[in-house]
């Protein structure tokens, strides 16, 4: 006997809005379907109509947890239009972020993935400490989550020898916490027996589906960006991709912990290498025609933008794709067969950023283009005729 | 490898379908196919030059003609397969066969740019909502989306 | 197969002060140069309007009150702005007509509330800082 | 006069309305525990200490709308929770802590009143169930399958572990067989494994992580209470309150010597002991994580009911050794 439940578009373990529709029977999926569209902008049509300056901010807002990823993604592509050469400073400075947002994006996946099975403790300690590194990019850019540290040709904040202090200093505590919850997730036994084997993405699969980030790592695929096409400061950096073997959620999250550590290493390395100078150099407000594909590896994988300049101030296309775009095909193969207990797992696995994904259209209404503010007694009055309409089911069905 | 010699291998693998081969940058290549070839230039570039990743579709309206760019990346660089295709007849053939994780792209295109992917394992809308009017496409420049005027929900009139 | 791993640190823990803060009873100071709201500072003001320009969240307004009397008006759209201090880095004067200060419980209930506006004449044009600006000022110092 | 006695028995002390507050005293004990063992602050502001904070979100809860749905079973899904709580509390006035003069055995203590107890625990499993079932819901269905599921896995481990206790005390009266292990206190440290299988069980019956998975919220949003809401889900949840008191109560009596000393000394007892066992289950909420409902099953048949039964056997031996 099988029915077909609905994971969101609002549900407990998604924090943003997206829908699977499930078929089940009884505890096992047979069937999966992902239906996009709830979180929609306009961010491409809204970027045509912004400046090459304003839309580093709009770009910033495409998605909150890797925010610097598209900024960066977006501004390295324009100043290779704009034919400018950042300072080394700027460009070491910008990258150190980029290093800083990785920990945090990861250490909150740690959290997030602890909270899906149940292990709250886990969650609240990873939580805890990510808010050292939160507190160091606030320092750094005077923000939390949107840094707005990049500019057309550099940074726009220096750091000075007490913030370099201070962020050693956390990067030291950091690590010291990260091996312990790599400890801790490998070993307790009732987390592993909930993540070891689950959601298997095999590396044909893989490679095939066009997965990406710590979900094509996880299964032996080393694609990282920062190694296959070195951009800016990566070239003269040393680094490993963390990559396993085991094809499932336990092999992402030991990647994951793997590149965190990676990450320490490469912020020290940039914090020790930081040269003296400028941090910026001025940009035009307009781009020669041309076009640029920039690429650049997001905490969750990699991030592509192709930017067309047309000679004015603004952009003539700007595509982005987000990472948890191209490891949806892969969610989709992962979930299959699973158990209905392991769907957070699995879709937390791919550290899905819903609003990255979704940035395409704007907010207008299908009939009259108008802007979509629905009124509370206009939906109450909807959800009556939807009800008076729906046949009533009497009988429950018996799952097993 | 280096960029020159990919370019020339490409030269030589794809001979008369590469209408424009250039390399602007460190590691981007674009090469220009026609509309039919598009499917077999995929393939090629599977088999022989490592390029099973479909980084994603860009779609371009430039008027007369659709332009459609497929981002591939390999390990060793990154060629941007594009093609044309006119506006009055906006068609293409899907590279699903070829490329599974293409699905999405091709999806997207479809609702965006009004072209049809022949072909497409799942035609359905990507990102539109269900009752999105056919016949508009957003990121066709001819699309204009007029800004509602601001209206504060609770404020003074 | 190890069992209750955890358990070490979450005694140790029971015996320790909570690392989470009593929020709206008590605060976190916030970092020196944190970007809270923006200000203008009218008396420098040029109406060069770059900040109107640049702002991506169309946030700031400059209205023309009196032309004779060379009077403007400022409205910051606090319920649009996005703390970006993409003004502060497009203002061409020294010292900045714009300004942010560190407040970030502006939230209301009313967005016609977070609306702050000025009206002030214009600042007499320096010679020094007459450029416009066309870019972010680069590597500025901290201020 | 004896009308009234039974009607204070029933209502105050230690009825309905004792029960009620050392409840939402417990919760709030559980709450804070789990709260610093994640180093966090826990409930604060309502009350001293935040003790108040259960009461408060009792009594918001009651407060809210209270929706069911259409295609709800209407008669059967509003009077679950009532039956529910009713039979929590029902259970509660079995403990020994007020039935402790074996001289004079009160209404509530009889030769069996463990079973009683055991069966009376049993109930809200199956209220659980049908409450699922009658609200039809997707999500509800799931839960309530699962809610059957694991009562196949602890019920056995659980009753085995209980009724070893009282196999080596010869008696099935709660009362007596804590006074047995107030003379002997050093045969209850042959019941220390029975106490931990109990405990892990008693986890399980009260869907607490890691066998909160009839209402996991990340899987199947709030399970087997989806559709509950308003006064209804305040009652489970009070229900659940009493029933963690309940369950810890009779742990404390049978494994950890009762009450001893009379009305207030015993009543020291109860508390102690109790909040001891409530200790025992917040760590063990915060020590883990959620395991998969086959994983239950197959752990409690490999694991704890063998050791149950290990421990059983034990139990007899020593009998067999004592007498």
């Amino acid at each position: 006997m099988s029915f077909e439940i609905p994971i969101g578009p609002q549900h407990p373990a998604l924090k943003e809005p997206i829908s699977l529709r499930m078929t089940v029977e009884g505890e096992v999926i047979t069937g999966v379907d992902i239906r996009l569209g709830y979180n929609h902008r306009g961010m491409e049509k809204l970027a045509e109509e912004k400046s090459w300056l304003q839309n580093i901010y709009v770009t910033e807002r495409i998605c909150g947890i890797c925010s610097h990823s598209h900024a960066t993604c977006y501004v390295q592509g324009v100043e290779k239009l704009m034919e400018l050469a950042p300072p080394k400073r700027g460009l070491y400075i910008r990258y150190l972020v980029s290093e800083l947002e990785r920990i945090h994006s990861h250490l909150l996946w740690l959290g997030v993935a602890g909270h899906e099975a149940g292990f709250d403790s886990f969650f609240m300690y990873t939580w805890r400490d990510r808010e050292v590194v939160m507190d160091l990019l606030e320092m750094i850019s005077g923000n939390r989550v949107h840094y707005a540290i990049n500019t057309l040709g550099g940074v726009r904040r220096d750091l000075d020898a007490g913030q370099i202090a201070k962020i050693l200093e956390g990067i030291v505590t950091l690590r010291k916490r990260s091996e312990y919850y790599f400890y801790i997730g490998a070993n307790e036994p009732s987390f592993v027996a909930r993540i070891a084997g689950v959601g298997y993405l095999s590396k044909e699969n893989a490679l095939a589906l066009c997965a990406v980030g710590p979900v094509a790592r996880a299964s032996g695929v080393a694609r990282d960006v920062r190694k296959e096409d070195p951009y800016a400061v990566y070239g003269d950096l040393d680094f490993a991709i963390a990559t396993a073997d085991s094809c499932d959620v336990l092999g992402r999250v030991v990647v994951r912990v793997k590149e965190l550590l990676e990450s320490y290493k490469i912020c020290e390395q940039i914090l020790k290498s930081l040269p003296a100078g400028d941090i910026a150099v001025k940009a035009p407000r307009k781009a020669k025609p041309g076009e640029v594909v920039s690429r650049y590896e997001a905490p969750r994988g990699e991030n592509i933008h192709y930017i067309k300049a047309n000679g004015t101030d603004k952009p003539e296309r700007l595509k982005v794709r987000a990472p948890t775009l191209a490891n949806y095909p892969a969610t989709v193969e992962m979930l299959r067969k699973g158990f209905i207990a392991d769907i957070p797992l699995i879709f937390a696995a791919i550290d899905p950023c819903i609003c990255c994904a979704e940035r395409t259209v704007t907010l207008v209404s299908a009939g009259s283009g108008a802007e979509s503010v629905v009124r509370m007694s206009d939906l109450r009055r909807r959800a009556i005729a939807r009800h008076r309409n729906a046949p009533v089911k009497r009988n429950a069905v018996w799952p097993l | 490898m280096p960029d020159i010699e990919i370019v020339e291998n490409l030269k030589r693998d794809l001979g008369e379908k590469a209408l424009e081969l250039s390399n602007p940058d460190v590691r981007r290549i674009f090469v220009k196919v026609a509309l039919r070839d598009l499917v077999p230039a995929a393939t090629i570039l599977r088999d022989k030059y490592d390029c099973a990743y479909l980084a994603t579709i860009s779609g371009l309206d430039k008027g007369d003609v659709f332009e459609f760019i497929y981002h591939f990346a390999s390990p060793v660089a990154n060629i941007n397969l594009r093609t044309e295709c006119p506006r009055s007849e906006p068609r293409i053939a899907s590279i699903c066969a070829v490329i599974p994780g293409a699905v999405l792209y091709e999806r997207e295109l479809q609702e965006m740019f009004g072209v049809t992917v022949e072909g497409i394992p799942d035609p359905r809308r990507l990102n539109l909502p269900d009752d999105w009017p056919d016949g508009q496409f957003p990121l066709r420049k001819d699309w204009k989306h007029v800004r509602p005027e601001e209206v504060i929900p609770g404020g003074k009139p | 197969m190890k069992i209750a791993v955890f358990l070490p640190e979450l005694i140790r823990h029971l015996f320790k002060k909570p690392s989470t803060v009593d929020y709206p009873f008590k605060k976190l100071a916030v970092p020196k140069d944190f970007r809270g709201t923006p200000y203008l500072n009218p008396e420098m003001c040029i109406v060069c309007k770059a900040c109107e320009r640049d702002c991506p969240a169309e946030a700031i307004e400059i209205t023309s009150v009196n032309e004779a009397e060379k009077r403007f008006k400022m409205v910051i759209h606090n319920d649009r702005c996005i703390h970006c201090a993409q003004c502060l880095d497009s203002c061409p004067t020294t010292p900045k007509a714009m300004q942010m200060d560190s407040l970030f419980e502006i939230a209301d209930d009313d967005r016609h509330k977070m609306k702050k506006d000025w009206v002030y004449v214009r600042a007499v044009l320096k010679p020094k800082a007459a450029a416009p600006a066309a870019a972010p000022q680069a590597g500025e110092p901290k201020a | 006069m004896a009308a009234l006695r039974t009607l204070l028995y029933l209502v105050v002390y230690p009825g309905l309305l004792f029960l009620f507050v050392y409840s939402t005293f417990c919760e709030w004990f559980d709450r804070k525990l789990y709260a610093r063992f994640q180093n966090r602050m826990g409930p604060t502001h309502t009350g001293r200490f935040g003790l108040l904070q259960p009461i408060a979100d009792f009594v918001k809860l009651l407060a809210k709308e209270d929706v069911v749905p259409d295609a709800a079973d209407k008669r059967l899904f509003s009077v679950l929770p009532v039956v529910g709580l009713a039979v929590v509390a029902t259970a509660g006035l079995l403990l020994p802590v007020w039935n402790f003069d074996l001289a004079k055995p009160g209404l509530t203590s009889f030769s069996g009143d463990i079973i009683v107890v055991l069966y009376l625990l049993s109930l809200p499993t199956l209220i659980l169930f049908l409450a699922a079932w009658s609200s039809t819901n997707p999500f509800s269905t799931i839960g309530g399958a699962r809610v059957l599921t694991m009562l196949f896995g602890y019920e056995v481990p659980l009753f085995l572990a209980v009724l070893g206790p009282a196999i080596l005390a010869d008696s099935w009266r709660l009362a007596e067989i804590a006074a047995f292990y107030q003379q002997k206190p050093l045969l209850l440290l042959t019941n220390v494994l029975g106490f931990f299988i109990a405990v892990i069980a008693v986890q399980a019956k009260l869907e607490r992580t890691p066998f909160d998975i009839p209402h996991a919220e990340t899987e199947i949003v709030g399970g087997t209470f989806t559709e509950y809401s308003g006064k209804k889900l305040a009652l489970f949840r009070l229900t659940f309150d009493i029933e963690m008191v309940v369950a810890s109560g009779l742990l404390a009596a049978v494994f950890l010597g009762g009450f001893p000393g009379g009305a207030v000394i015993g009543f020291l007892h109860f508390v102690v002991k109790t909040l001891f066992v409530i200790f025992l289950l917040s760590l063990l909420r915060a020590l883990t994580s959620r395991i998969r409902i086959d994983q239950v099953v197959s752990f409690a048949w490999k694991y704890l009911a063998p050791l149950a039964v290990l421990q059983l056997l034990v139990t007899i031996l020593l009998k067999g050794l004592l007498t």
